[in-house]
């Protein structure tokens, strides 16, 4: 490994928490998922340079490769959700959005 | 070639730098479109700290899917939803102390956990573990992990159909 | 002759060996390569605008620049000057940031994807052994610049522009990576040098149905990428003035149109490498078959542009979706059944018939699916 | 019969346009052949009967042209853009001379109209056309020393106008000089016939009373 | 404290589905590179889809009929090259015919049949530079535009050589034509005659059958043959709608009746009616031209100045009373409707320009098709501005 592995662990705990700090902040639907997206990247980083030190190599790839399809996914849903939303609603401020029914 | 060694490692620490200063950009900045580009940055930069630590496919991969897929996505929902920007707007609700100070736990709490650790399964004294390459990674997607994988596509199919029936302007009912 | 530049790039690493500690020659030769790539990209796109010029004045029976210069060799000197004097317009309630980032991040990965062409034997700048998606994915960050072009310059025009041609770009990446994996499938290998060894003695993929039909479709696709002739519907002048790059004007626009021919010289580069044996010829050293190929491929471009007139909009995502993305799925099952029936020799009938078969048929079919956008026989009667 | 056959077809067409631009002779008007003709040094064949802006004409001396001034052409002229003023002679009589004919080329649609219907030949269309200039207004309003060119000029642009001109002016001088010389022989006759009538009325008269005759003079 | 968090959230009736694109106005022309000179359309879109048309004209109304009303018979004769300056000798002709008419003149033979020929030749050149531009606003580089101009330069050498310029010709007057026809210009005309359809033929290769063109082209901007008929459509729009009324047929005006020609007809109107329309007109505009220019024998080529009003050209007074004379110019049924009080200066002077009244069904063929549907529906109607403004 070129960096010693725990410097890369902190990295992906700084990454993880500004993501956290964007979720719990932004008024924006989208803002939120950005930082979604934030959180899975520092998740996928610490996956990524565990696999490079671990025994078996794949499995820490692997998961990685997974978590990014799945975010994808995660993505499109969340983002047509957020369309569907605004269609209605006209706005995408999370704290307009509060009835339950409308 | 340690001067090498030492300018790789000058550009890893230097990418991790960008990556964290875009992340407190992708979340801060107020006009959204200017936040989604700086995420984009963020995820270039990891795809670089992928390739540097040997996972090319993976750096490739995340590039293509992220900022190639999602960051469209992303960018077209801005789009779509129009009134961005718009300065009256706040773009962060009043619990940015509160977040703040749970942010800052968190990390007092991890970090130093991280650090007393000494023993990480260290492997790097006797022999590097042969990079992986493309071939070993499709073998063992079709071999070991080939139930999730085909799981994954049943699941990608129907995130596929569920979104586009959400997002539909026409909608029949 | 054929190893020229490799032998030109060992001495300069040389010369630089006697001078400075070993690891400083590591340096070095990367710093040449990226010379040497830096020089090569806008050179190629200088003398690529004056090519275009000459040939698609030659195909409409007149001459084409020859003022500046002996045959009009300057002419592109003459274009740059005229770009850098131009006045850079910024509209004035456009978002700034997003209009000066949007051409860098165009042209960037126009550049960036010179780094994976073999433009020789052993001439490729980085032997990547994910070369192909390397390609791919460097390809679909151009999408992202289109958007802070069209945003940026806060035109109607232009949004409505940047609108179509990202779903342009989108839907024509997926048949355009769809229609590699044939290639990948016959070499088995992610890396466009060990394309270029596989197709040795005359093995050019193009030679095989599935090869030629998969040739066609990346090719379309790439020029649909760089929103070029039967695609060019982002700058369609005759509708939306000039699409995402309206409101660009001097050395912004020169830097867009620079990326639309550093993109029309990698694809055609990327098809040659892919399915007519990158380097691989008979006697001309390796770097000159690959640059002939490649212009001759680029002369394809420009015979489009000269003849086929645009698409609309909704047929150019038909064609993507509905024609072009079943025919490279297809494709993906030939090649298994080429595969399968080839016992390792390269030209075995069998082999070659039955995938034959399946993609004529196919192509039959999808054009029978597509019917509404057949052209139909009219009758005119004469009458008196 | 498939999809891309037309399309080839078509491109088939711009190739073979692109071979011939080598085969074939530039400006040999054939299908594929070139025809750019490099304007400054290679131009077209001037066709005779071109008409751009008109000038006058003199024959030898330029003082003495053709025009006499009638206006007729300023009238006739569709967008009106010629303009007469005689010249008068010393005593203020106007004189069948213009002092000033401004045509005002921006105005001009060099129609042609003022050659047919000027009864003295004094104007035609003329085939120079390279004046474009810098300033609109009175660099482009030319004035009668501006206008005027030899009548060799107009023989050599328009060869067998010219002829046909000249030969009708050629017959137009003759008939007038007979017609003068008719008339001052008519007039010689009816002078010679008064005389004679004058003489034998001066000889009878005189006979009655003499002192009348010696008043008239001879007419010369 | 949370209270103030709270915001009050507004009920939108979620009848109208939030996110309509909202409709997007925009302004294509006066200063746009396809509309043909300075027209301009408000268009309303849809996303793609146009809602809504509305053409604006009059940025090239050069007070044509006033100035006419102004000036003699013969000095209007160069205005009219004006009108649509693509085919002057179509305008020359119908203006000729108009006064002829009023002023009860006969002509020559050789004077029929030199203007018979000019006008079948500017036929030619225009239906080639029409399709030339509206392959061109499909996008097809120029190419097919400068094919057609390479042959229509020949044909305005032609002009050039025999009425003294290539477009502004002034080639007709009251009475026959000004110049006569010399035997070299009747032999490039031979030639030009005879290597036209080597050149249409390579021209209906390029585009006819090519799928790109036909799916541009084929069912869009249909034009129903009751609403061309109503809409008093004329010229070839009105026959690729299927409507056989074609002015040199119902007229037989000066010699076409000598000719027998065909009247091509479209079936569905759409806008490849109209383009494959125009070249079928055109093999038979050279069919007539190879007839006139076998029947045509030297004689007079101008009327002798008999009659009272032409004794003296200059000041030429027709009888008083009105006359409406017609010719199928290229575009359509082109008609000069002049009223004269006697005097040297027509009383009243009207101009039935097809191409102003083609326009009016613009907004009924551009509804429910796309934004580049509408610009190649315009480049199928073929107008000329110098003739919609007048």
């Amino acid at each position: 490994m070129i960096i010693p592995l725990e410097h890369v662990l902190l990295f992906s705990l700084i990454l993880f928490a500004i993501g956290m700090v964007g979720v719990l902040t932004r008024r924006n639907a989208i803002g939120i998922l950005i930082s979604i997206e934030l959180l899975l990247n520092a998740v996928n980083v610490n996956l990524v340079c565990f696999s490079r030190v671990s025994e078996d190599p794949m499995a820490g790839q692997m998961f990685a490769f997974f978590v990014i399809a799945l975010a994808a996914a995660a993505a499109a849903v969340g983002l047509a959700i957020v369309v569907a939303i605004y269609r209605t609603r006209n706005t995408v401020q999370t704290d307009e959005i509060q009835l339950l029914k409308w | 070639m340690p001067q090498l060694e030492f300018l790789i490692k000058c550009g890893v620490y230097g990418l991790m730098g960008l990556g964290i200063i875009a992340a407190v950009g992708a979340v801060l900045l107020p006009n959204l479109f200017h936040a989604g580009l700086a995420l984009a940055f963020v995820l270039v930069t990891i795809a670089g700290i992928f390739m540097s630590v040997g996972a090319e496919f993976l750096g490739m991969v995340q590039i293509l899917l992220y900022v190639g897929g999602v960051m469209t996505l992303i960018i077209y929902t801005i789009m779509l939803t129009g009134r961005l920007g718009a300065k009256d707007v706040r773009a962060q609700n009043r619990q940015g102390i509160f977040a703040a100070i749970a942010a800052g736990f968190f990390v007092c709490w991890i970090g130093p956990l991280i650090l007393k650790t000494g023993a990480w399964p260290q492997r790097e004294s006797d022999s590097a573990p042969p990079l992986l390459s493309v071939e070993d990674l499709g073998m063992s997607l079709m071999t070991e992990y080939v139930f999730p994988f085909e799981v994954l596509g049943v699941l990608l199919f129907a995130v596929l159909i569920g979104a586009i029936v959400i997002a539909r302007q026409d909608r029949p009912s | 002759m054929d190893q020229m530049f490799v032998n030109i790039k060992a001495a300069l690493v040389g010369l630089s060996d006697k001078v400075f500690p070993d690891w400083v020659g590591v340096l070095v030769s990367i710093a040449v390569s990226i010379v040497a790539i830096a020089l090569l990209g806008p050179l190629i796109m200088m003398y690529l605008t004056l090519i275009e010029r000459k040939v698609v004045a030659r195909m409409q029976n007149r001459i084409g620049p020859n003022r500046v210069g002996k045959y009009g060799l300057l002419q592109p000197l003459a274009d740059g000057v005229k770009m850098l004097i131009k006045e850079d317009i910024v509209p004035r309630n456009a978002d700034k940031v997003l209009h000066l980032l949007a051409p860098i991040l165009i042209v960037a990965p126009a550049l960036l994807v010179f780094a994976v062409l073999p433009f020789g034997r052993n001439m490729t700048a980085v032997d990547l052994n994910v070369g192909i998606l390397f390609f791919a994915a460097i390809s679909s960050i151009g999408t992202i610049g289109i958007f802070m072009a069209a945003w940026g310059s806060n035109n109607k025009f232009s949004v409505l522009g940047g609108m179509r041609s990202v779903a342009q770009m989108i839907s024509y990446e997926i048949p355009m990576v769809m229609s590699v994996v044939p290639v990948l499938l016959a070499v088995g290998s992610l890396s466009t040098n060990a394309i270029v060894e596989a197709q040795a003695d005359w093995h050019w993929f193009v030679f095989t149905p599935w090869g030629f039909l998969g040739c066609v479709i990346f090719f379309l696709c790439g020029v649909a990428e760089c929103n070029r002739s039967p695609f060019d519907l982002a700058e369609a002048e005759s509708e939306i003035i000039a699409g995402f790059h309206t409101e660009y004007s001097g050395m912004k626009f020169a830097l867009f149109y620079m990326a639309e021919f550093m993109s029309a010289f990698t694809i055609s580069g990327m098809t040659t490498t892919l399915f007519l044996g990158g380097w691989q010829g008979p006697l001309l050293p390796s770097w000159l078959w690959f640059f002939l190929k490649t212009y001759g491929l680029i002369f394809i471009m420009l015979w489009f542009r000269a003849t086929l007139p645009r698409l609309r909009v909704d047929q150019l995502m038909a064609l993507a979706w509905k024609f072009l993305l079943p025919l490279s799925l297809v494709n993906i099952v030939a090649t298994c059944i080429w595969h399968f029936l080839s016992d390792e020799a390269f030209f075995t009938p069998a082999a070659f018939l039955v995938p034959l078969a399946l993609l004529v048929f196919s192509y039959w079919g999808l054009m029978k699916l597509n019917q509404p956008y057949m052209p139909e026989k009219r009758v005119y009667p004469l009458v008196d | 019969m498939f999809f891309g056959l037309g399309i080839l077809r078509g491109m088939n067409i711009t190739l073979m346009n692109f071979i011939r631009s080598y085969t074939r002779k530039r400006g040999s008007g054939e299908i594929g052949a070139l025809t750019t003709v490099q304007y400054p040094e290679e131009r077209l064949p001037e066709k005779e009967k071109f008409r751009n802006f008109p000038f006058l004409i003199y024959d030898d001396k330029p003082e003495d042209l053709r025009c006499v001034a009638c206006d007729i052409c300023a009238q006739d002229c569709p967008p009106r853009c010629i303009y007469i003023v005689k010249e008068t002679d010393e005593a203020g009589k106007p004189m069948k001379k213009p002092a000033v004919f401004d045509i005002d080329f921006t105005v001009c649609m060099n129609c042609g109209i003022c050659e047919e219907v000027c009864p003295f030949d004094a104007i035609f269309m003329d085939h120079e056309f390279e004046i474009a200039d810098s300033d609109r207004h009175d660099k482009l309003l030319y004035h009668r020393d501006d206008l005027l060119k030899t009548n060799e000029h107009f023989h050599k642009i328009r060869p067998n106008d010219g002829r046909e001109v000249d030969t009708r002016l050629a017959e137009a001088k003759e008939a007038k000089a007979k017609k003068d010389e008719a008339r001052k022989k008519a007039a010689e006759a009816k002078a010679a016939a008064k005389a004679k009538a004058e003489a034998e009325k001066a000889t009878e008269a005189k006979e009655d009373k003499p002192p009348e005759t010696e008043k008239e003079s001879d007419p010369q | 404290m949370f209270e103030k968090m709270r915001v009050k959230t507004k009920v939108i009736d979620s009848g109208k589905s939030g996110l309509d694109t909202q409709t997007l106005e925009v302004n294509v022309g006066p200063q746009h590179p396809s509309t043909h000179g300075v027209f301009r359309m408000t268009i309303v879109l849809d996303g793609e889809v146009v809602k809504s048309l509305r053409p604006v004209m009059g940025y090239l109304h050069r007070n044509h009929e006033q100035i006419a009303e102004n000036i003699t018979y013969s000095a209007s004769m160069p205005y009219t090259d004006r009108l649509d300056y693509f085919n002057s000798m179509s305008n020359n002709q119908a203006w000729a015919m108009t006064v002829e008419q009023l002023a009860e003149v006969e002509i020559p033979d050789r004077a029929e049949y030199i203007r018979v020929i000019m006008s079948e030749l500017t036929r030619l050149v225009n239906h080639v530079s029409v399709i030339g531009f509206l392959l061109n606003d499909m996008g097809a580089f120029f190419t097919p535009t400068l094919f057609a101009f390479r042959e229509r330069e020949k044909v305005l050498d032609v002009f050039e050589a025999v009425s003294g310029s290539r477009m502004m010709c002034n080639y007709l007057r009251f009475g026959g034509v000004n110049r006569d026809l010399t035997d070299d210009q009747l032999g490039q005309i031979k030639k030009i005659v005879a290597d036209f359809p080597a050149f249409l033929d390579e021209f209906e290769t390029l585009l006819a059958q090519n799928e790109i063109v036909c799916m541009r082209c084929q069912n869009v901007g249909v034009l129903p043959a009751e609403l061309a008929i109503n809409a008093s459509i004329t010229g070839p729009m009105l026959r690729a709608s299927g409507v056989n009324y074609d002015i040199r047929k119902v007229d037989q005006y000066s010699v076409y009746d000598r000719f027998e020609f065909k009247i091509p007809l479209g079936e569905k109107g759409d806008v490849y009616d109209r383009y494959y329309v125009r070249m079928l007109e055109m093999r038979e505009s050279l069919k007539i031209l190879n007839q006139a220019l076998e029947q045509i024998e030297p004689g007079p080529f101008m009327a002798p100045k008999v009659p009272a009003c032409l004794k003296n050209p200059r000041n030429f007074k027709p009888p008083v009373g009105e006359a409406y004379g017609r010719v199928e110019a290229p575009k359509g049924e082109l008609g000069f409707y002049v009223v004269s009080d006697g005097s040297k200066e027509p009383w009243r002077y009207h101009v039935r320009a097809p191409s102003f009244i083609n326009l009016t069904v613009l907004e009924a063929m551009c509804i429910g098709y796309k934004l580049a549907d509408a610009i190649v529906i315009l480049g199928s109607i073929d107008i000329v501005l110098g003739e919609v403004d007048r």
